[in-house]
């Protein structure tokens, strides 16, 4: 880069209006502490955080984003509208990413009592393995009721030593 | 010029006509198809959004009478009118044309692209050039849709849904690219429109001086530039789905349906008030036009324009209450939907404010008007029945519906659209059409109107689901009453266009200002000339003043 | 939807009527060049707007299937590599830097500076590509594909839909991402011809800069999706 | 007003038919006075200040009062509307804990259904009168959608997905079950039947284990063949003479089968169904003592089938 920093603010051009920003020295620091910040957020990946991780690895980003569109883009010096539009597009995909979670995460995936005779949705004849691996206990109360329940054919059929997904897969998953 | 006041409904129509006028300033093919001007190409948007209307009204006709029996057939034939194979292709044909060739670009993209830049005292729209790729978008994506169809039409109906959409044969991926590039047609409208209104108003006018109008054509802009992107990249989502099965919406390889809905939802139910904004802008034009009065509440109105498409994106899970979303989900949706009432509410007082003591002359526009305030009360209130849960179990995908987003789409929309081009039509073409006609014709329409959908509120709430080929018999009555009713509306809207284009044969005879209004639009001639403006108007008053001034 | 970007410098460039203010550039229906550049910023964020929400879909949908599929998402993280995104990121960096330094030089009528950032930064793009052209061979070759055609071996979950669900995302978000940048280096080229031609200066370098924001967004779009699939691991 | 909520909506056939038709109808007669409260003026000032040369317009440009007035109203009338619809909701969207469970399944364009006993059925929903009933659907190929007017639900059916309703039923007879979800050429004709019925006509229904086999009558081999699949022998027994876990199918039956214990059995219907009932009684030589029983699983026309399926494998 220091190939670059002898190209100096311009002065000659100060005329009809023109609105001089920025400049040479203050979009080199902006780099700087935009590869400074890449370095961080790569080494932060490499500290076991759990959720933390992609907690600061967005949080970065987010000051990283933030540090184009200031100086980069010149919206730090720039009308205030052409901001709002730019966080009109942030404020209306927060909406969209938060309901559609808010859905996602709250959903109740149903299950049938009866599992072991239901026909696998979308793959009939094949065993509903995926479900047989979420349902912790066969014995529920309808199938108790019919004697000879451990009889079923999902139960007889050596179900695969797959840990369950953490939530319900589809049921029409394949082995 | 001076901002020229009209007083009390005073019609000018003295001033001399300027000799050239942006129809015949220049002739010939290129000089219509290369055009950069707004008013240019607002017609040949509204030509082609007619004609989808036609394409579209086509099928509705057909739709209506397919179901005037239990057996479709007529005058005693055996075999049906159409199969219903056929019959899921024309309402899917009929939706798809409707609700995105007709309806989203009819009022910004033809009488907005032709009205605006005058309400603002503009010679043009921000970019041009982006103006004329936006019609020729438009045009592709018609051409695509109307490829599709005669390579046999799509069967999914004109929502899409997976995994249905995904697995039906025919030119889903056709007809899915020609709604995309409808899509960024729509975009650069509203982009368009929302960089003019920022920056290209007269001298002297304010955010709070500009036209009601103008706020919901910018309102709508909002919508088409935040929500359209997403039904974008849906449709790329869909396509790849379809040709190279990436699963995000397919059961069968992990993918979710309900997922699909939600980014579906998240544009359409914000493009409902693409389509209906501009409406509503309409009819705040027209009342206060036609009253003779100041509008009532500007700032209200104002503010319930830009509030409705805000809150447009929060209440899309609305139409999902039984599609498996979660039940948190459901709850938190019918909350947030009942806030639409708000704004809707109070435009509707406002207007009837406005009419109090008004000085109300009833021609054709304000006929239309006055319609669209009983059709859109009908669409709003029906619209609380679909809103409260326990309700929406049982009305939700039945005629119910279908009456009304009929309601409020055509109640609203297209008789808004219609009240909108009689209104602007002198100034358009510099015509008066007739007032005889236009009067019997609006006055058709309702009837017609609520003889169709009306009834259909009765066949949702008994039970009969929409997207029905067969039916059962006791249902019979009413969807035979129904039919006759489109054949009402059919009626009236081929004697609209008869009249209109009758109009054309006329000497032009409009008045630069016939209906009083104050508006700068009324300020240039009929038909305008090329740049719009002899000069420069400058506002120096409200929008609509229509006190008198001294010294006139 | 990324050529159609072209019309928004382009109708800037043509003033048909030639009645303004003396500027070849200047549009009739403009006051000022002021008031004309400032409309073409607008409608450049406008866009923008578009574009955020358009590769925002695809953040949501990643998002929602990340919680459908939490392990499998996690582990085919690991497939990705990390100094491939890294080095890319830093390209990328460097590349709005140099756009950023074309504009300046644009917009103070240095023509040969601005000649010289222009390239540089059609470089960095093509330099990206490269690094995504080894990127993309390794996934093809390993199986690591989208849907149906995802064919790879070895997944603690065998048969989980996840990971065809997880690469099916990487391909179409990093596919996107990639075509505008191709997008980029055409209108790159494009303002590069222009200049060379002497067509800007400080009156009127509005294509300059507007394709510098379009540089940037592309930039930013990148800055998100580099943690989001190269460091959550 | 009884007479009106009969012609407006269908028959009430659920414990939530009454709720929903009283909001309904509360919600019908506010649409009508909102309704009239705005056609009304709008119609009488069009004909009360009809237009007259000359006449001054008063200058009002707002009056906040009132619009703040017209704003809150209808707020406050909208949140009591929602609570309202979501009394209701909330019934709808929890079934009670012992309801009966029967699972549907949809394809284009029919409905199956499957009780908790085992029992099928096609088209034909039977369940007791005045008892939870809880439905968990899914689907084979589309979205569909269950809806029953005069229960007054209606609840989407995914593909790959379980999605649950319940009704309690209070009215004996046949309702109409329509989809609701459009799916295709069949949509339209894709209809069913929920039959209503004292709990002793249910129970005996179930006993004949619906009648999804009646359509098998002539060719029960057929039917054998489906319950081979569907009881799971598929995963142990093969009908082509390959080898599997237990004993194919082909060729046995009326075969002499040499068992561990050292003797043989003649393969007969007797040998079939003591080898459902107490498969560890007899085992074939060769072969482990894995299979479980089906006891109680297995209805009279269904292992009927297999046997037909068994000696047509000849």
């Amino acid at each position: 880069m220091s190939t670059h920093t002898e190209i100096t603010h311009n002065h000659a051009a100060g005329d009809a209006g023109e609105h001089e920003h920025g400049g040479t020295a203050v979009n080199v620091k902006t780099l700087v502490a935009l590869l400074i910040l890449t370095a961080v957020t790569i080494g932060a990946s490499y500290i076991d955080l759990g959720n933390g991780n992609v907690v600061v690895a967005l949080i970065i980003a987010t000051i990283k984003a933030s540090l184009v569109v200031l100086f980069f883009m010149h919206l730090r010096w720039d009308k205030p509208v052409y901001g709002i539009v730019a966080m009109a597009g942030f404020l209306f995909l927060g909406i969209f990413l938060m309901f559609s979670l808010m859905d996602q995460d709250t959903r109740n995936y149903y299950l049938p009592q009866n599992v072991h005779r239901t026909e696998v949705p979308l793959t009939p004849g094949t065993a509903p393995a995926s479900l047989t691996e979420i349902l912790p206990d066969t014995s529920t109360p309808a199938t108790a009721a019919a004697p000879g329940s451990a009889g079923s054919p999902a139960a007889a059929s050596p179900a695969p030593p797959t840990p369950a997904p953490a939530t319900p897969a589809p049921a029409a998953e394949k082995k | 010029m001076e901002y020229q006041v009209l007083t009390m409904g005073a019609k000018t129509g003295s001033l001399p006509r300027p000799r050239k006028n942006y129809l015949n300033e220049s002739h010939g093919f290129m000089s219509w198809a290369g055009t950069l001007d707004h008013k240019r190409i607002g017609i040949m948007y509204l030509v082609g959004v007619l004609t989808a209307f036609l394409l579209g009204g086509m099928f509705a006709l057909l739709i209506r009478l397919t179901l005037l029996t239990p057996t479709h057939t007529l005058f005693g034939s055996k075999t049906p009118l159409i199969t219903a194979e056929q019959y899921n292709r024309v309402f899917t044909l009929h939706g798809a044309i409707m609700v995105f060739l007709f309806i989203i670009p009819a009022i910004p993209a033809s009488l907005g692209n032709f009205v605006l830049p005058l309400m603002l005292g503009a010679k043009d729209v921000a970019f041009p050039r982006l103006n004329l790729a936006s019609f020729y978008l438009w045009v592709t994506g018609a051409a695509m849709a109307i490829l599709a169809m005669v390579l046999g039409a799509v069967d999914t109906g004109w929502t899409f849904y997976t995994p249905y959409s995904t697995t039906t044969d025919g030119p889903v991926t056709l007809m899915t690219a020609a709604v995309f590039v409808l899509g960024f047609s729509s975009i650069f409208t509203g982009l368009n429109f929302i960089a003019t209104t920022h920056k290209l108003r007269a001298p002297g006018m304010g955010w709070f001086d500009m036209p009601l109008f103008i706020w919901g054509i910018y309102s709508t802009g909002l919508i088409q530039v935040l929500a359209t992107p997403v039904l974008g990249i849906t449709l790329v989502l869909l396509m790849l789905e379809r040709g190279f099965g990436i699963g995000i919406f397919d059961p069968r390889i992990g993918g979710d349906p309900v997922l699909f809905q939600h980014f579906f939802w998240f544009y359409s139910h914000p493009a409902v008030y693409i389509m209906i904004l501009p409406g509503m802008a309409i009819i705040s034009e027209l009342i206060p036009t036609f009253s003779h009065k100041t509008i009532f509440g500007y700032r209200a109105i104002a503010y319930s324009s830009v509030s409705l498409a805000l809150v447009s994106f929060i209440v899309w899970g609305h139409h999902m209450f039984v599609a498996g979303q979660s039940q948190l989900a459901t709850v938190v949706f019918s909350a947030l939907t009942f806030l639409v009432a708000i704004p809707s509410g109070v435009k509707v007082f406002n207007w009837l404010g406005t009419m109090y003591q008004g000085n109300i002359s009833l021609e054709t526009p304000m006929c239309y008007a006055i319609s669209f305030l009983i059709l859109f009360a009908i669409g709003g209130l029906t619209g609380i029945f679909l809103g409260t849960l326990s309700t929406d179990v049982h009305l939700t995908d039945t005629y119910f519906v279908v009456a009304h987003f009929h309601y409020v789409m055509m109640g609203g929309t297209v008789t808004a659209f219609l009240g909108g081009l009689h209104y602007w039509w002198p100034k358009m073409t510099g015509r008066m059409p007739s007032e005889t006609w236009g009067r019997t014709a609006c006055v058709l329409y309702t009837v017609g109107f609520n003889m169709t959908f009306l009834t259909q509120f009765f066949l949702g709430s008994k039970g009969m689901p929409r997207r029905y080929y067969n039916y059962l018999d006791q249902f019979q009555p009413l969807h035979a009453f129904s039919t006759v009713g489109s054949w009402v509306i059919g009626l009236s809207l081929f004697m609209t266009l008869a009249y209109l284009l009758a109009s054309l044969r006329k000497p032009m005879d409009a008045p630069d200002n016939p209906w009083g209004g104050t508006t700068l639009e009324w300020q240039c001639s009929s038909p305008p000339i090329m740049h719009n403006f002899e000069e420069q108007p400058v506002v120096e008053r409200d929008p609509y003043d229509y006190r008198p001034v001294k010294g006139t | 939807m990324s050529t159609t970007s072209v019309d928004l410098p382009s109708h800037g460039g043509h003033g048909e009527h030639g009645h303004g203010l003396g500027d070849p550039h200047h549009q009739h229906h403009f006051a000022t060049m002021e008031q004309q550049f400032d409309t073409a910023k607008l409608g450049m964020w406008l866009f923008l707007a578009t574009e955020i929400l358009l590769f925002g879909g695809l953040f949501v949908g990643f998002g929602l299937m990340q919680a459908r599929y939490p392990r499998e998402f996690v582990e085919a993280h690991t497939h990705l590599v990390r100094w491939q995104g890294s080095l890319n990121t830093v390209i990328l960096l460097i590349s709005s830097f140099t756009m950023v330094m074309a504009v300046q030089s644009a917009k103070n009528n240095k023509k040969q500076k601005t000649s010289f950032f222009l390239v540089l930064t059609i470089l960095c793009a093509f330099g990206f590509l490269v690094v995504k052209y080894f990127e993309y061979s390794h996934k093809f070759e390993e199986g690591w594909l989208p849907g149906k055609f995802y064919r790879a071996t070895g997944d603690s979950i065998p048969g989980s839909h996840g990971y065809a669900t997880f690469f099916a995302f990487y391909f179409m978000m990093t596919g996107l991402h990639g075509i505008h940048i191709l997008a980029g280096i055409g209108l790159l080229s494009w303002i590069l011809m222009r200049t060379r031609r002497g067509e800007f200066s400080h009156t009127y370098y509005t294509p300059v800069d507007l394709v510098g924001l379009y540089w940037h967004i592309v930039d930013l779009i990148w800055i998100y999706l580099f943690p989001l699939y190269y460091l959550i691991q | 007003m009884g007479w009106l909520t009969r012609i407006m909506m269908p028959p009430q056939g659920s414990t939530f038919a009454g709720e929903v038709d009283t909001v309904y109808m509360a919600l019908f007669w506010l649409s009508v006075v909102l309704f009239l409260g705005i056609a009304v003026p709008a119609l009488y000032f069009a004909w009360r200040y009809r237009y007259r040369a000359g006449r001054v317009t008063p200058h009002v440009t707002h009056n906040t009062t009132l619009e703040i007035v017209w704003s809150v109203l209808p707020l406050l009338l909208c949140v009591g509307i929602f609570f309202w619809g979501l009394k209701g909701w909330m019934e709808y969207s929890v079934a009670p804990g012992e309801a009966m469970e029967i699972q549907i399944t949809a394809r284009k364009w029919n409905w199956a259904f499957e009780y908790p006993d085992g029992s099928r059925d096609a088209g034909t929903l039977h369940v007791p009168v005045n008892k939870p009933v809880k439905f968990i659907m899914t689907s084979e190929d589309v979205i569909h959608d269950f809806f029953v007017p005069d229960m007054r639900v209606k609840h989407d059916i995914i593909p790959g997905r379980y999605t649950e309703v319940w009704f309690t039923p209070t009215v004996l007879g046949s309702h109409n079950v329509t989809c609701a979800e459009y799916c295709g050429k069949g949509h339209s004709d894709m209809r069913g039947t929920v039959i209503v019925e004292s709990d002793a006509d249910f129970q005996n229904y179930l006993a004949t284990g619906g009648t999804e086999w009646e359509a098998y009558k002539n060719n029960m081999a057929d039917w054998g063949k489906i319950q081979w699949e569907r009881k799971g022998c598929n995963s142990c027994h093969t009908l082509d003479g390959s080898k599997s876990k237990g004993p194919t199918w082909k060729g046995i039956w009326g075969s002499m089968v040499k068992m561990t214990d050292g003797n043989s059995y003649l393969v007969d219907e007797a040998y079939i169904k003591e080898s459902e009932n107490l498969p560890q009684a007899k085992i074939v030589e060769g072969f482990q003592p894995i299979m479980p029983t089906f006891q109680g699983l297995i209805k009279p026309h269904e292992f009927e089938g297999i046997v037909a399926l068994i000696k047509s494998l000849q």
